[in-house]
């Protein structure tokens, strides 16, 4: 039972990091599956991060009551972003939202009084693991059920050929808006999250490298359905601390030598709803 | 006036520095459709590699700074071959191309730590041209002088490459439609490689003469550079080289005078701001046409 | 002055506190130390020295039997390349190893930040080698070996005002390091306080690597002295940058500049910058001290620095700590242990009292690197 | 000279191509008819190294250049003029002409002469961006392109598609010119009325499979056959 206990305490952490990565990840997996590129799920993450942060520090209340307030403040920013952004074309809203990602650590650098500036903020709050766990659970159901839903589909058939889309009634423009309004809620979610996982937060918190945890988890994982998003964060979290434990000296680059093998022989993912069907269709001319 | 005239020119060679660089992520972007991640490391392989090259075997300048840009090259090529060439050959699109990049980020930082000990190193006096001339009493210093050369030429060379020779065309029909190239009887594999070396190669006489007139040889060379190099190829066009070269120099620029008369906490500010303007501006940078989107 | 002797009379309160509490020892086994390195990523070239010094030390200590007979003392290793992310992973896994039963940690204020409320919870002694936020160490749990600098940089202010009397002064900062700015404000503050116009202040960012033009910016406000507070690839670079561009008078360094490394590196264009420093190989005055420097010269081909010297009386206070213990120590009864030390012992510092769980160094000297490689007082010839 | 037999090819599970065989002569031109989704640009596609075949031969002047990448078949002498032209967009129209260079087949000049002799309007436009011109000009340069790499045959995938009446008389013209010149043609058309009229020897596709051949006067006289199979 000792064992089962330490093992528990050891790894809740990577586990919660590993919850709080899925849910960065379904943000940017959310305007993936309009068929949109986008890094700007970290500045939601670091608007609703640091208002979330602010508002537990100053009405002392606990990060439950502060996620509202994340997710109102990521979904305000990413419908800003996406009244300027949705005008570009294919890989220029990638380079724009990139871009935005370097802004967003020059904004939070100059704006202490929300942010700390370079001395950073210290949020002494704490959430338990299970109820991170149960969060990511909720979100995982919401995605289920948008799936299937008359969004889902729209958001699939924008992905695939937005010219079909619109020819069977479907406004590419507002469903990839819709995309980046949950993208956004999920995003400024997922920086309050993560602002009380770390209970520290930094103008480097939210910048360039969770940019990439996110993009590589969702497309490690496979971006062709949600549930790639929460594998892939599982998987890239778990990733170092595996190289940490088997070639403690090497751990980065056997981290990057395990990316780039998935990557190879995985393309689509961890997750491919395509080859599913394929074996399922090869399955039943077998039968 | 005197102080405006040097920081120009300072501005002059930072940017140089930043052009010379972004031509070469943009030659992989605009010829491979790569959001190469990776990029930045060729610039501190090769610096590395330049350095080995004058402390290890002692060559003289010129012979060491082709080492480091025949390295960067050699670099590009490999991690090409490595994580871009099976995706290519799968058909698997430009995302997982920016993951398996980012895994080379990942490996060759790491790698390039270790190859220095995890310190920022610098090539020793006299290994390169330190002499400062004057003009008036404005100083003009020989590294700041090479660099500006090296990028001129740099440009002047590839943009004839790219725009007015057979290659150039190849170049850019490879990057249009790899098919469409072939059918006039390209290959559009050595195409790839030779713009990946080219890129490699351009890339890394930026991290070269990075290293030399900063005086930081380490893993963290590339990744300034990267940044500001990503922000120079959107500004300037990702298609054409003098646009990416012209946007290089003008950022060096911003930079250094928003920091000499403004704030040094707005400098990179307003060189993203300016790029994301640009962007929703003029998405297709300073030269760009009317373009066509890779088919 | 004030302050020396306070710190005089601490240390000789916990120079007579400390022989007294020794018991019957500790029971024979292994003792680990859970030690989160920093030995990739942005800063581990002084990640690196910290860590071999911490090494060296836990190596002495065992070898030597201090700690009772079949004492081990060990660090168990876990890297964070300063990401926050991993850094507190690594301390959950070492919280959740029964065999240990200290732990140190970070560079970075904001890896500091993130580890002290989890160690807190728990119960874990951490002893912090190198963040310089205010206020980290929080007795008995939270410990800091980082020697704060603040006092320093304006000791050595005042001196080079002193020996140099200049009339303007310019600063270089990186504006985005916390610490940096306060020991900017400090130095400034003293300068002034002398007399000093501030003419130009001069700020970069740590991840900058060209500095020619801020050179060229600090050479216009035309002072008498420059003074830079940044951290060490910056510093470096400022400093080429200066004398390249032909600035010949007074510039004014910080701790930063010490480590054999960065003559190394810059060679003569380093000479003649004053700094300050509570440890050097070079001028290693005590026997603990000129131990210190050997071993770690035999065990690792260079001499140590500022870094490893901090690393290394990490395992040491953590040490001392677990001699005044016997049988199974558990992190409680070490974490009061090591609240009970006013003195670290021994140390390679010629003395080093504990105050609120930060630790102090009696002395500063003012050195500057000489043509040939050496460090030596500054001025030279004084 | 081109002879292909026991060809098949599939896109992931369908089969799309089974066992075909047909024979283009030196100087020949052959048309293969059939309906929309007969196979007929796979079979293009196949022949030319655009889409690799599961099985079959293509022998090409008694070489198998079945398994080759596109650009060696081209270097070969069997250039494709693809359904959708695809030309290079960006690149001027003498830029895309002179890429063929790579071929390496026959003087450069002279093949432009030839281009530009055979379509004077490339030439009037030879500064073009090409992805900027009409479909009919679009459709020349593919031909040009294609006749710069000096091939020993010339497939033509619907070369009719998409284009005006005029435009594609004047089309037609030039395909029967170059025939005259010795040129020889294999022609994909879904309009069998103009591809027999120009033909000598034409066979009919059906679900992937070759279901008649023949002389190109005799199928067009069998009006019931064609009824059947290209509707």
């Amino acid at each position: 039972m000792d064992w089962l206990s330490d093992t528990w305490a050891a790894y809740q952490s990577t586990l919660g990091f590993a919850a709080v990565n899925a849910v960065l990840a379904l943000s940017t997996y959310a305007v993936l599956s309009a068929g949109v590129l986008s890094f700007a799920s970290v500045s939601y993450a670091a608007f609703g991060g640091f208002l979330g942060a602010q508002v537990m520090l100053h009405a002392g209340i606990g990060p439950l009551l502060a996620l509202p307030a994340a997710i109102l403040a990521g979904g305000v920013l990413s419908f800003l972003v996406a009244l300027i952004f949705l005008r570009l074309e294919g890989h220029w809203m990638a380079l724009a939202s990139l871009a935005l990602v370097l802004i967003t650590r020059v904004v939070v650098l100059n704006a202490p009084a929300l942010t700390g500036g370079v001395n950073g903020l210290s949020i002494p709050v704490e959430l338990p693991i299970g109820v991170l766990i149960l969060l990511l659970l909720l979100l995982m159901l919401i995605f289920q059920r948008l799936a299937v839903s008359w969004y889902g589909i729209a958001a699939r058939a924008v992905r695939e050929d937005p010219a079909v889309a619109a020819s069977l009634g479907m406004s590419p423009r507002r469903v990839q808006m819709i995309a980046f309004l949950i993208s956004g809620a999920v995003g400024g979610a997922g920086g309050v999250l993560l602002a009380v996982m770390l209970q520290f937060l930094s103008p480097d918190t939210y910048f360039v490298n969770i940019a990439f945890t996110m993009i590589a988890s969702v497309v490690l994982g496979g971006s062709y359905h949600w549930a790639g998003a929460v594998a892939g964060a599982a998987v890239f979290t778990a990733l170092p601390v595996i190289a940490q434990a088997v070639v403690p000296a090497m751990q980065d680059v056997a981290n990057g030598v395990a990316l780039l093998l998935i990557m190879i022989f995985l393309p689509r993912g961890l997750i491919d709803p395509r080859a599913w069907r394929r074996r399922r269709a090869a399955r039943r001319r077998n039968a | 006036m005197e102080l405006f005239a040097e920081q120009v020119l300072n501005g002059c060679a930072l940017g140089a520095l930043y052009a010379l660089f972004a031509i070469g992520f943009g030659l992989v972007f605009a010829t491979l459709g790569i959001l190469n991640a990776a990029h930045g490391t060729y610039a501190s392989w090769a610096a590395i590699a330049a350095l080995a090259a004058t402390e290890r075997l002692g060559l003289p300048f010129p012979l060491a700074v082709l080492a480091g840009v025949v390295a960067g090259g050699l670099l590009a090529l490999f991690v090409d071959q490595v994580a871009f060439q099976p995706l290519r050959a799968r058909g698997a699109g430009m995302l997982a191309a920016l993951i398996t990049s980012i895994a080379f980020w990942i490996i060759l930082d790491s790698l390039a730590g270790f190859a220095t000990g995890q310190q920022s190193l610098s090539f020793p006096q006299g290994s390169y041209p330190a002499r400062m001339y004057h003009l008036g009493t404005m100083p003009l210093p020989a590294m700041q002088l090479l660099t500006i050369a090296a990028m001129l030429v740099a440009t002047f060379g590839i943009h004839l490459l790219v725009r007015r020779s057979r290659f150039g065309a190849a170049m850019r029909a490879v990057g249009w439609n790899g098919a469409a190239a072939a059918l006039g009887g390209v290959n559009p594999r050595m195409v790839v490689l030779a713009t990946a070396f080219l890129a490699g190669a351009t890339s890394g006489l930026a991290g070269v003469l990075a290293g030399i007139s900063t005086q930081n040889v380490s893993f963290s060379l590339g990744e300034g550079l990267l940044l500001k190099g990503f922000a120079a190829v959107v500004v300037g066009g990702y298609d054409d080289v003098r646009g990416a070269a012209i946007a290089g120099v003008a950022l060096g620029i911003a930079e250094v005078i928003t920091a000499q008369y403004l704030s040094t906490s707005l400098r990179d500010g307003i060189t993203y701001a300016l790029l994301l303007g640009f962007l929703l501006v003029r998405p297709r940078g300073l030269f760009g046409r009317a373009g066509f989107v890779r088919a | 002055m004030r302050i020396c002797w306070r710190m005089a009379a601490a240390l000789l309160i916990g120079g007579a506190a400390m022989p007294a509490a020794h018991a019957d020892g500790l029971a024979a086994g292994d003792y680990r130390i859970g030690f989160v390195t920093e030995n990739t990523g942005p800063i581990a070239f002084a990640g690196l020295s910290y860590y071999h010094g911490a090494q060296l030390a836990a190596e002495e200590i065992t070898a030597s039997g201090r700690l009772g007979a079949g004492v081990k003392l060990t660090l168990a290793d876990k890297e964070s390349g300063s990401d926050p992310a991993r850094a507190i992973q690594d301390m959950h896994q070492f919280i959740a190893d029964r065999s240990i039963l200290a732990t140190s940690c970070c560079i970075l204020s904001a890896v500091a930040g993130s580890l002290k409320p989890i160690v807190l919870g728990a119960g874990m002694p951490l002893v912090i080698f190198g963040a310089t936020a205010p206020g980290l160490p929080k007795p008995p749990v939270v410990y800091s070996m980082t020697i704060l600098p603040g006092p320093k940089d304006v000791a050595t202010a005042q001196h080079a005002v002193e020996v140099m009397h200049p009339k303007t002064a310019a600063y270089f900062v990186s504006a985005d390091n916390d610490a940096f700015k306060a020991r900017m404000a400090a130095g400034q503050h003293a300068v002034e306080a002398a007399g000093v116009k501030t003419v130009g202040v001069v700020s970069v960012l740590s991840s900058d690597t060209d500095f020619t033009a801020p050179a060229t910016q600090a050479i216009g406000y035309a002072p008498d002295m420059i003074l830079v507070y940044t951290t060490q690839t910056p510093a470096e670079g400022i400093i080429a940058a200066l004398r390249a561009r032909g600035y010949a008078k007074t510039i004014v360094g910080n701790d930063v500049l010490s480590p054999a490394t960065v003559f190394k590196k810059m060679g003569a264009t380093v000479a003649d910058v004053p700094f300050p420093i509570s440890f050097s190989a070079a001028l290693a005055a005590t026997p603990e001290a000129k131990a210190f420097v050997a071993a770690y010269t035999k065990k690792f081909d260079a001499p140590p620095d500022i870094y490893s010297a901090q690393g290394y009386q990490v395992v040491q206070f953590i040490a001392q700590g677990l001699h005044v213990l016997s049988g199974k120590p558990t992190r409680e009864s070490l974490g009061a242990a090591l609240a009970q030390i006013k003195s670290v012992e021994p140390n390679v510092y010629g003395g080093e009292p504990m105050v609120d769980g930060q630790a102090e160094t009696k002395d500063t000297v003012i050195v500057a690197w000489t043509k040939d490689g050496a460090i030596a007082p500054w001025p030279s010839g004084k | 000279m081109l002879s292909v037999s026991a060809l098949s090819a599939s896109y992931g599970a369908i089969r799309a191509l089974s066992g075909v065989a047909l024979e283009v002569t030196e100087r020949g031109m052959v048309a293969v008819l059939g309906a929309n989704g007969a196979g007929k640009s796979t079979l293009m596609r196949s022949i030319a190294g655009l889409h690799r075949p599961v099985d079959g031969r293509i022998l090409l002047d008694g070489r198998d250049i079945a398994s080759m990448p596109l650009h060696r078949v081209v270097r070969a002498g069997l250039a494709l003029v693809p359904e959708g032209r695809m030309v290079v967009a960006p690149l001027t129209v003498e830029e895309n002409l002179r890429l063929s260079r790579y071929a390496g087949r026959g003087q450069e000049a002279d093949l432009l002469a030839r281009v530009y002799d055979l379509f004077p309007r490339l030439k009037e436009r030879r500064r073009q961006v090409s992805g900027l011109m009409s479909g009919g000009e679009q459709q020349m340069l593919a031909i040009g392109r294609a006749l710069m790499t000096a091939p020993r045959v010339l497939l033509l995938d619907e070369p009719s598609m998409g284009l005006a009446p005029a435009i594609v008389d004047q089309v037609f013209a030039a395909i029967v010119t170059l025939h005259r010149q010795g040129q020889s043609i294999l022609l994909v058309e879904q309009n069998a009325e103009i591809a027999l009229s120009v033909c000598e020897h034409a066979y009919v596709m059906k679900r992937g499979e070759i279901v008649a051949a023949g002389p190109a006067a005799q199928l067009h006289a069998d009006a019931a056959l064609l009824e059947a199979y290209l509707s």
